[in-house]
């Protein structure tokens, strides 16, 4: 087809005076884990709202699959294939876990308003298919336990997986994770980062955004840097971590 | 012999309309204490069923039902207030017990074949229309305006105006409203002035009735005031203070009791009822109580004669003349209020007090 | 959970089955009558407030419009009550989808002001046009739904009717909870970011469930229409609006049988203090009908103090209380050995 | 300086802190790790009153502040930066500041609050730019920096960071920690960290406790814990690559 | 002078008196509400309490009126922070509906209270300099409204001062907004919440005291003032007291403006239409922040 998965293209976002991002352009390939760093208030986040339509950018836009896609509303663009976490974990606290990896099976199952008013629950089979769904990627989560558990009172690193087995539930084609593995420990990013491999071996393709370097180094086919809202290094990740630019401004020494 | 007579009472004790219900409940109480020492009725008990409408249509029609069904009481005094009257009437009309309102507006007992059980104390609102039609004639006036409030008495008040009106020939050059919690009627006083208006009604409950003085002078709109029957109360002229001076509205005599010559038949009740309330409750009487009074004495006369079946209670009332605190009642099969115009007198406000209007 | 809601459902249509051989008096039906219908608007509302986590204080003006609709087309236009209420329910609906779209892109105190202003507009019209709804002296004559010839005139048949009504609006309500569209609804509570995330159009759902609520809350009002066979525009005022959020505060929001129990207890409550006097007065108590207001301050203050998750949670810890002391004394001695 | 004693606290029924005890002398740098959900967050929070205490006493400086009331504890020279980034979101940057400084407001006057935000942002130069914007609206890194600069505000004696990395990029970090080495030299601070970053933390901290399901489960030096196999793989396992198989 | 331009005064005038009330309301709402997030129900029945203490004082007592007005404001006050000890402050994790129904039972209590005390009837007060109106370029205004306008003007400098000059009204804002990170700046929740009870109450009992002599008052009479009150702090934008007094007067003047040229039955609707169509077009009020309601929870 010659259109690449996604491509971001001359993206602009400014807030009143501050240009969040800025002109940003990279491309993203099916089925690969890209990852995007930069210091903090680079505009990373911002980049990810205007993917995924929580913000209408300024100028510039984001195609998939050759088509303009940035100014819709975010459900429109979730119906595409697109699934997110969030860096300020947003879940649903007073649904259990279960619940909340349902509610990711929305786009994946389509009884209407009418039927969901008239037809009680023991007798649809959809809906039995949805906790049944729900429950596997719980599972894949690693919290098959914790399904009945209100999700509020999680402690914080469960509440991020219990947010990535949503998203999957989702069954996306592209996932953007927002620090994932912020407030886990080394071991429990390992963990998270054989999770990102597994996602990607399932054919997501991934997008992320982390400030552990180990773990951007560990899964990633391709690094974007940004900084001030611009690009500014793109390659695999040894190229990355050995370009000055981005050690003078994120790596340090 | 020893059987009590079971009579309900439903009024607005609490709530908006409670300046009507509370003279009204104790003016029952005092009667029953009097009726039971002085033995009874026959040697029967007179029991008293009291209930709290607060003003509300659900908790009338409550009350209502449960008067009747819990209580089984054989005839009931109230509600206090047109809208409460009117959903308690299929309640009533179902059980086939007469019920004795003490409201005002004409729907209660009209039209008169669906109203059979339904019995209303209140003067008529269209014949205290009558009455200050007439004395504007007297005194010239052919253009008014006419302000009212939003509540079923104001409104039931408006409709009349609007049609007693018509009938004299009087014109309404303005006809302004205001909602029952106002406080400020300037601008509708300034509409009514505009319009050239010689005089303004005003048809409502507290507190307005006391502002609408206070408003008028102070615009300086030097025109007569008119007020309905519902500014019978003593207390609404104090608060409006000297504005409140010259105001004229109808009401029953029982707001002139002195004035009222000896030789009127309804001297000695009004003399009564008013030493009797004053002397027991510390507080002015007004109307509304009056009409309780009437509702009950009317219930012990009927039960006097035909014991305390409810089909008998009411077909006596509906031949009994009766001389009461608000008229002379003169009760029939297609007139279930039996008062007109000439239970009405019309008063004025002279130095903080209630005087018959005198040219 | 989804098991006890139906088993709930059930229990409370026997419950109502056989009711009658407990109360024959017309003067306890009528009341469970009032409670009924005031259940019924209070379900809706509480998909709304408890599942979508939006408020509106305009819920009256929907049951006063149910009301009105089936109260002019029959009196004055001699339509068959059933197609009046019909028409209400359709003409709530157009309503609340106008007032819904721009009103609930607000939120909280923004929006509860903009429906509470929405139901007094509504009241004040009621009001005001009294060439249409007869103003303050109301609409009387209303004439009382029927099967065929079975007329729904006495309170035994329309406590039946009204309680039937009420279950099948649960049942109708609990199967959208439990439903995709009922987590949709829920999630929009939670965090409305994370719902358009997974695809939910939390805008349009919004608007749906506030029209569904508008329906139940129509409906109310014209069954209270054709049971009174009066009304005027008091009891449709902002304060029932109020009055019917409190209830399903008090009842417990995230649920909708706490709206059930909310609504239950708060129309019992004025009718039960009505016979407070008779209680005083029989232990020899002077009581003054005044203190009522005290006394139902008093105990809507005590359920919001002592039971935060409101009476349906507070029942459910009292049920688990046992179980859960023993648990705890497990918990305890595990500690120590 | 700081010495919890059989702490216990749940809750509700869900007991969390189980029989805890550990201590913080003046000037130390002491750090907390522990898996996710093991109890960190709330023992720090029953530290600085936010959290009830079923059981156990707190003492600072001789005195038991179990159950004291948060607002207080601060009195005494106790501040927290809370996990989480708990800001002032519909508030600027600014203000926030100045609402971390209450204290020194209130005791010292404006001057001195002007002072102390002039050092943060010294400190933060980010937030300087941002002084105006809502802080609900910074970019979750600049959150974390605004929560650390609040809490900084009120010069504590002692402080208790949780998570303070949290979402920095590696650069900041680093900054992060060099400020508390620096300030516990400077004046003598005494800080009690959770970190999820347990190699940066053990390496600035004297002492180290290790937490397990609301439990302290090991407590060393800090150069030991970063020895100790069990801590190693646990909480630093990086280097265990079996994991990866 | 041509009477189209006096009654427009006159109309200005009768607005600016019932604005007034609104504004008063809404300042008191918005204090609490920014302590707390809460909007106060019971702040309609501090003014009747206000109105009916002073009767009495003033009334039965016959103490002076500025003596009167002090007492009052301190029984108010009192009644307000007694409020927030005996039913706000126990409760323990604070949900904003939760704590809104908790002010309705109070209303309800207060109200019943003051029937009980005071009784059922309209009561009325003596005017504070006699109630002859004044004539002001041809229309008339009673003393009592200068009175009225007047104390608004000077609640309203001392309010914005004592914010502006002071972190309290930061302080504040600061626990409605996070509890747990207020309280670890060192502010004591517990004493903002009760502060800003106190002050709501205060303000209530001064637009009770003041408004009594034109419009008397009653048991019942709260529930209306909480209402345009509380319309007028959410057009003028919650919390901002600038915008309570702003929409307030607005409030007041379209009213009396539009029973006096439009139709006095549709006078409140017309009120009410008017501040919805505000509202849609901006969702955070006249004076609120779009951006920072939108970071708030309520
Ligand atoms: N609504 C807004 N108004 C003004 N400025 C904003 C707004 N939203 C974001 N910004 C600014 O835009 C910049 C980019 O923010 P963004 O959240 O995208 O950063 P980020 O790269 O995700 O940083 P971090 O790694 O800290 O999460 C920040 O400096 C932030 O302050
Ligand atoms: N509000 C709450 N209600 C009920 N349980 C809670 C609540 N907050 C925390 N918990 C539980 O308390 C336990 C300890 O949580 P805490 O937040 O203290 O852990 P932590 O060690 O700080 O974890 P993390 O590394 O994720 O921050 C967890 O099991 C959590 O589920
Ligand atoms: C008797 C009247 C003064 C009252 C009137 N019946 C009303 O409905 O309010
Ligand atoms: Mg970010
Ligand atoms: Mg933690």
């Amino acid at each position: 087809m010659g259109n690449p998965f996604l491509a971001l293209e001359n993206l602009t976002k400014a807030f009143g005076g501050v240009v969040a991002v800025n002109d940003l352009s990279f491309a993203v390939d099916r089925g690969t884990v890209t990852s995007v760093i930069g210091p903090n208030g680079a505009g990373k986040t911002t980049m990810f709202n205007l993917i995924t339509g929580f913000a209408v950018p300024t100028s510039g836009q984001v195609r998939f699959g050759g088509m303009v896609i940035s100014g819709q509303r975010p459900h429109r663009i979730a119906a595409l294939g697109f699934a997110r976490t969030f860096q300020n974990v947003q879940i649903f606290p007073e649904m259990t876990a279960l619940e909340n990896v349902m509610v990711g099976r929305h786009l994946q199952s389509e009884a209407g308003l009418f039927r969901s008013f008239i037809v009680p629950p023991f007798f649809r089979r959809e809906e039995r298919q949805i906790r049944a769904d729900a429950a596997k990627w719980l599972d894949f989560a690693g919290m098959a336990d914790l399904g009945d558990v209100p999700a509020g009172s999680l402690p914080l690193g469960s509440q991020r997986l219990l947010e990535i087995a949503r998203a999957l539930a989702a069954e996306p084609k592209l996932l953007l994770l927002d620090e994932p593995a912020s407030g886990l420990n080394a071991r429990e990013t390992l963990v998270m980062g054989r999770m990102i491999a597994r996602i990607r071996e399932m054919g997501i393709t991934v997008l992320l955004v982390e400030h552990d370097m180990e773990l951007v180094m560990e899964v990633s086919d391709k690094v974007v840097v940004v900084n001030f809202g611009s690009r500014i290094a793109y390659g695999t990740p040894a190229e990355v971590q050995l370009n000055p630019d981005v050690i003078a401004a994120y790596l340090g020494e | 012999k020893d059987r009590e007579y079971r009579v309900g009472c439903a009024f607005a004790i609490t709530g908006k309309a409670s300046w009507l219900g509370e003279p009204q409940r104790n003016t029952v109480e005092m009667l029953e204490k009097e009726i039971n020492a002085a033995g009874g009725i026959n040697g029967h008990r007179l029991k008293l069923f009291i209930e709290d409408t607060q003003g509300n249509n659900t908790r009338a029609v409550n009350a209502i039902k449960k008067l009747v069904k819990k209580h089984r009481v054989s005839v009931i005094i109230g509600p206090s207030r047109s809208g409460t009257s009117m959903a308690a009437i299929p309640v009533v009309t179902k059980a086939k017990v007469p019920m004795l309102s003490c409201a005002a507006a004409e729907s209660i007992t009209q039209p008169w074949e669906k109203r059979r059980w339904i019995f209303k104390m209140g003067q008529n609102d269209s014949d205290a229309a009558r009455k200050i039609c007439d004395h504007m004639t007297a005194h010239g006036i052919r253009e008014i305006g006419i302000l009212t409030g939003t509540t079923g008495f104001g409104a039931a008040g408006r409709t009349q105006l609007k049609k007693i009106a018509k009938e004299y020939g009087i014109t309404i050059v303005a006809d302004e409203t205001y909602s029952p919690g106002d406080t400020d009627m300037t601008a509708q006083l300034i509409s009514i002035r505009n319009a050239g208006a010689k005089a303004v009604v005003n048809w409502s409950i507290v507190p307005a009735q006391s502002i609408v003085p206070q408003n008028l002078r102070q615009l300086k709109i030097g025109i007569p005031l008119y007020q309905s029957s519902g500014f019978a109360n003593i207390k609404y002229a104090q608060a409006a203070g000297v504005a409140a001076e010259g105001t004229i509205f109808p009401a029953g005599r029982i707001m002139a009791v002195d004035f009222i010559p000896d030789t009127h038949p309804q001297k000695a009740i009004l003399k009564k009822y008013k030493t009797g309330y004053e002397s027991v409750y510390k507080d002015h009487v007004s109307t509304f109580g009056g009409h309780a009074y009437d509702a009950l004495l009317l219930v012990i006369e009927a039960m006097k004669k035909v014991g305390d079946d409810p089909a008998k209670i009411r077909d006596f009332l509906e031949t009994t003349e009766f001389t009461g605190v608000d008229g002379i009642f003169r009760f029939s099969e297609k007139d279930h209020c039996g008062l007109d115009k000439t239970a009405f007198e019309m008063l004025t406000v002279k130095d903080g007090k209630f005087v018959v209007y005198r040219k | 959970m989804v098991k006890k809601d139906y088993f709930g459902l059930c229990a409370l249509a026997l419950g109502v089955a056989g009711t009658p051989l407990l109360i024959q008096n017309d003067y306890y039906l009528g009341i469970l009558v009032f409670t009924a219908l005031n259940c019924l608007a209070c379900t809706g509302l509480s998909l709304l407030m408890g599942y979508a986590g939006q408020i509106s204080m305009g819920n009256a003006a929907f049951v006063g419009l149910g009301a009105y609709t089936s109260a002019i087309l029959t009196v004055r236009l001699g339509w068959n009550p059933w197609l009046a209420m019909l028409a209400g329910v359709l003409l709530v609906l157009a309503i609340a989808m106008l007032i819904g779209i721009p009103s609930l892109r607000l939120k909280g105190h923004y929006l509860g002001m903009a429906t509470l202003g929405f139901g007094s507009i509504v009241h004040i019209v009621s009001v005001a046009a009294t060439g249409l709804t007869g103003g303050p002296e109301g609409i009387n004559d209303i004439p009382p739904l029927g099967f065929g010839s079975i007329l729904l005139d006495s309170d035994l048949r329309f406590f039946y009717f009204s309680w039937a009504v009420l279950i099948l609006g649960l049942f109708l309500a609990l199967n959208l909870i439990h439903s995709r569209i009922g987590r949709g609804l829920r999630s929009v509570h939670g965090s409305e970011d994370a719902a358009e995330s997974v695809g939910v159009d939390t805008a349009a759902y919004k608007i749906r469930v506030f029209t569904i609520g508008a329906a139940y809350a129509s409906v109310s009002g014209s069954l209270y229409a054709s049971y009174v066979s009066y009304i005027d525009p008091g009891p449709f005022d902002v304060m029932h609006s109020v009055l019917m959020v409190t209830m399903v505060a008090v009842g417990g929001m995230h649920n909708v049988w706490g709206a059930v129990i909310g609504a239950a207890l708060l129309s019992v409550l004025p009718e039960a203090l009505s016979s407070a006097s008779e209680y005083f007065e029989f232990i020899g108590v002077a009581y003054d009908t005044d203190y009522d207001m005290l006394i139902y301050g008093g105990i809507l203050l005590s359920i919001m103090l002592f039971l935060p998750g409101g009476l349906l949670d507070g029942l459910a810890r009292l049920i688990r209380l046992p179980g859960k002391l023993a648990l705890r004394l497990k918990g305890g001695t595990g500690q120590n050995g | 300086m700081l010495r919890l004693v059989n702490i216990h606290s749940a809750y509700g029924l869900v007991r969390v802190l189980k029989n805890v005890s550990l201590h913080v002398d003046g000037g130390e740098i002491v750090t907390l790790i522990g898996a996710n959900g093991a109890g960190k967050t709330t023992l720090l929070r029953a530290i600085s009153g936010l959290q009830p205490v079923q059981e156990g006493r707190i003492i600072f400086d001789g005195r038991d502040i179990a159950n004291t009331r948060a607002e207080k504890l601060v009195r005494f020279g106790i501040a927290q930066a809370p996990e989480g980034r708990q800001i002032f979101r519909p508030m600027t940057v600014m203000e926030n500041l100045e609402l971390g400084g209450y204290l020194v407001c209130r005791l010292h006057g404006r001057k001195q609050l002007r002072r102390a935000i002039g050092e943060m942002f010294d400190m933060f130069p980010i937030l300087r730019e941002r002084q105006d914007q809502f802080a609900g609206t910074l970019s979750g890194g600049e959150q974390q920096m605004l929560a650390i600069a609040m809490t900084l505000m009120n010069k504590p004696r002692l402080l208790l960071l949780d998570e303070p990395s949290m979402g920095l990029a590696p650069l900041i970090v680093r900054e992060i920690f060099e400020i508390i080495s620096r300030l516990r030299k400077d004046e003598g601070l005494t800080v009690l960290l959770v970190e999820q970053n347990a190699n940066a933390a053990l390496r600035i901290a004297d002492r180290g406790y290790v937490m397990e399901t609301g439990k302290i489960i090991i407590q060393d030096r800090a150069d030991a814990l970063l020895e100790n196999p069990e801590v190693r793989r646990a909480y630093l396992g990086r280097d265990k690559r079996e994991i990866w198989e | 002078m041509n009477t189209s331009f006096t009654d427009l005064l006159q109309f200005i005038f009768m607005g600016l008196q019932r604005g007034s009330i609104y504004a008063l309301a809404a300042m008191g709402f918005n204090m609490i509400y920014n302590a707390t997030g809460i909007i106060n129900f019971a702040q309609g029945e501090f003014v009747v309490l206000g109105g009916l203490m002073m009767v009495t004082l003033t009334m039965t007592v016959q103490l002076s009126i500025p003596f009167a007005f002090l007492l009052t404001v301190l029984f108010v006050t009192v009644i307000g922070v007694l409020m927030e000890r005996l039913t706000i402050n126990p409760v323990k994790d604070p949900d904003v509906l939760r704590l809104i129904i908790i002010t309705i039972a109070v209303s309800i209590l207060l109200k019943g209270a003051a029937m009980c005390i005071w009784g059922k009837e309209s009561h009325y007060m003596r005017h504070f300099s006699g109630d002859t109106p004044i004539d002001i370029l041809g229309a008339t205004v009673l003393p009592q409204t200068l009175w009225i306008i007047g104390i608004l003007i000077v609640v309203v400098v001392a309010f914005v001062l004592f914010f502006n000059c002071t972190m309290t009204g930061k302080c504040m804002r600061a626990c409605a907004i996070n509890r747990d990170a207020a309280r670890l700046a060192g502010i004591s929740d517990r004493n903002m919440v009760m502060l800003s009870f106190a002050l709501s109450a205060g303000i209530g009992a001064v637009a009770g005291i003041i408004v009594t002599p034109v419009i008397q008052m009653d048991y019942g009479r709260g529930v209306l003032i909480a209402l345009k009150g509380f319309g007028a702090a959410v057009i003028g934008g919650l919390g901002n007291s600038i915008g309570a007094v702003v929409a307030g007067l607005l409030f007041g003047l379209v009213e009396a403006i539009g029973a006096g040229y439009i139709s006095s039955h549709y006078m409140d609707a017309i009120a009410l239409t008017l501040l919805l169509a505000v509202l849609f077009v901006r969702p955070s009020g006249i004076f609120g922040s779009s951006e920072a309601s939108r970071l708030k929870d309520f």
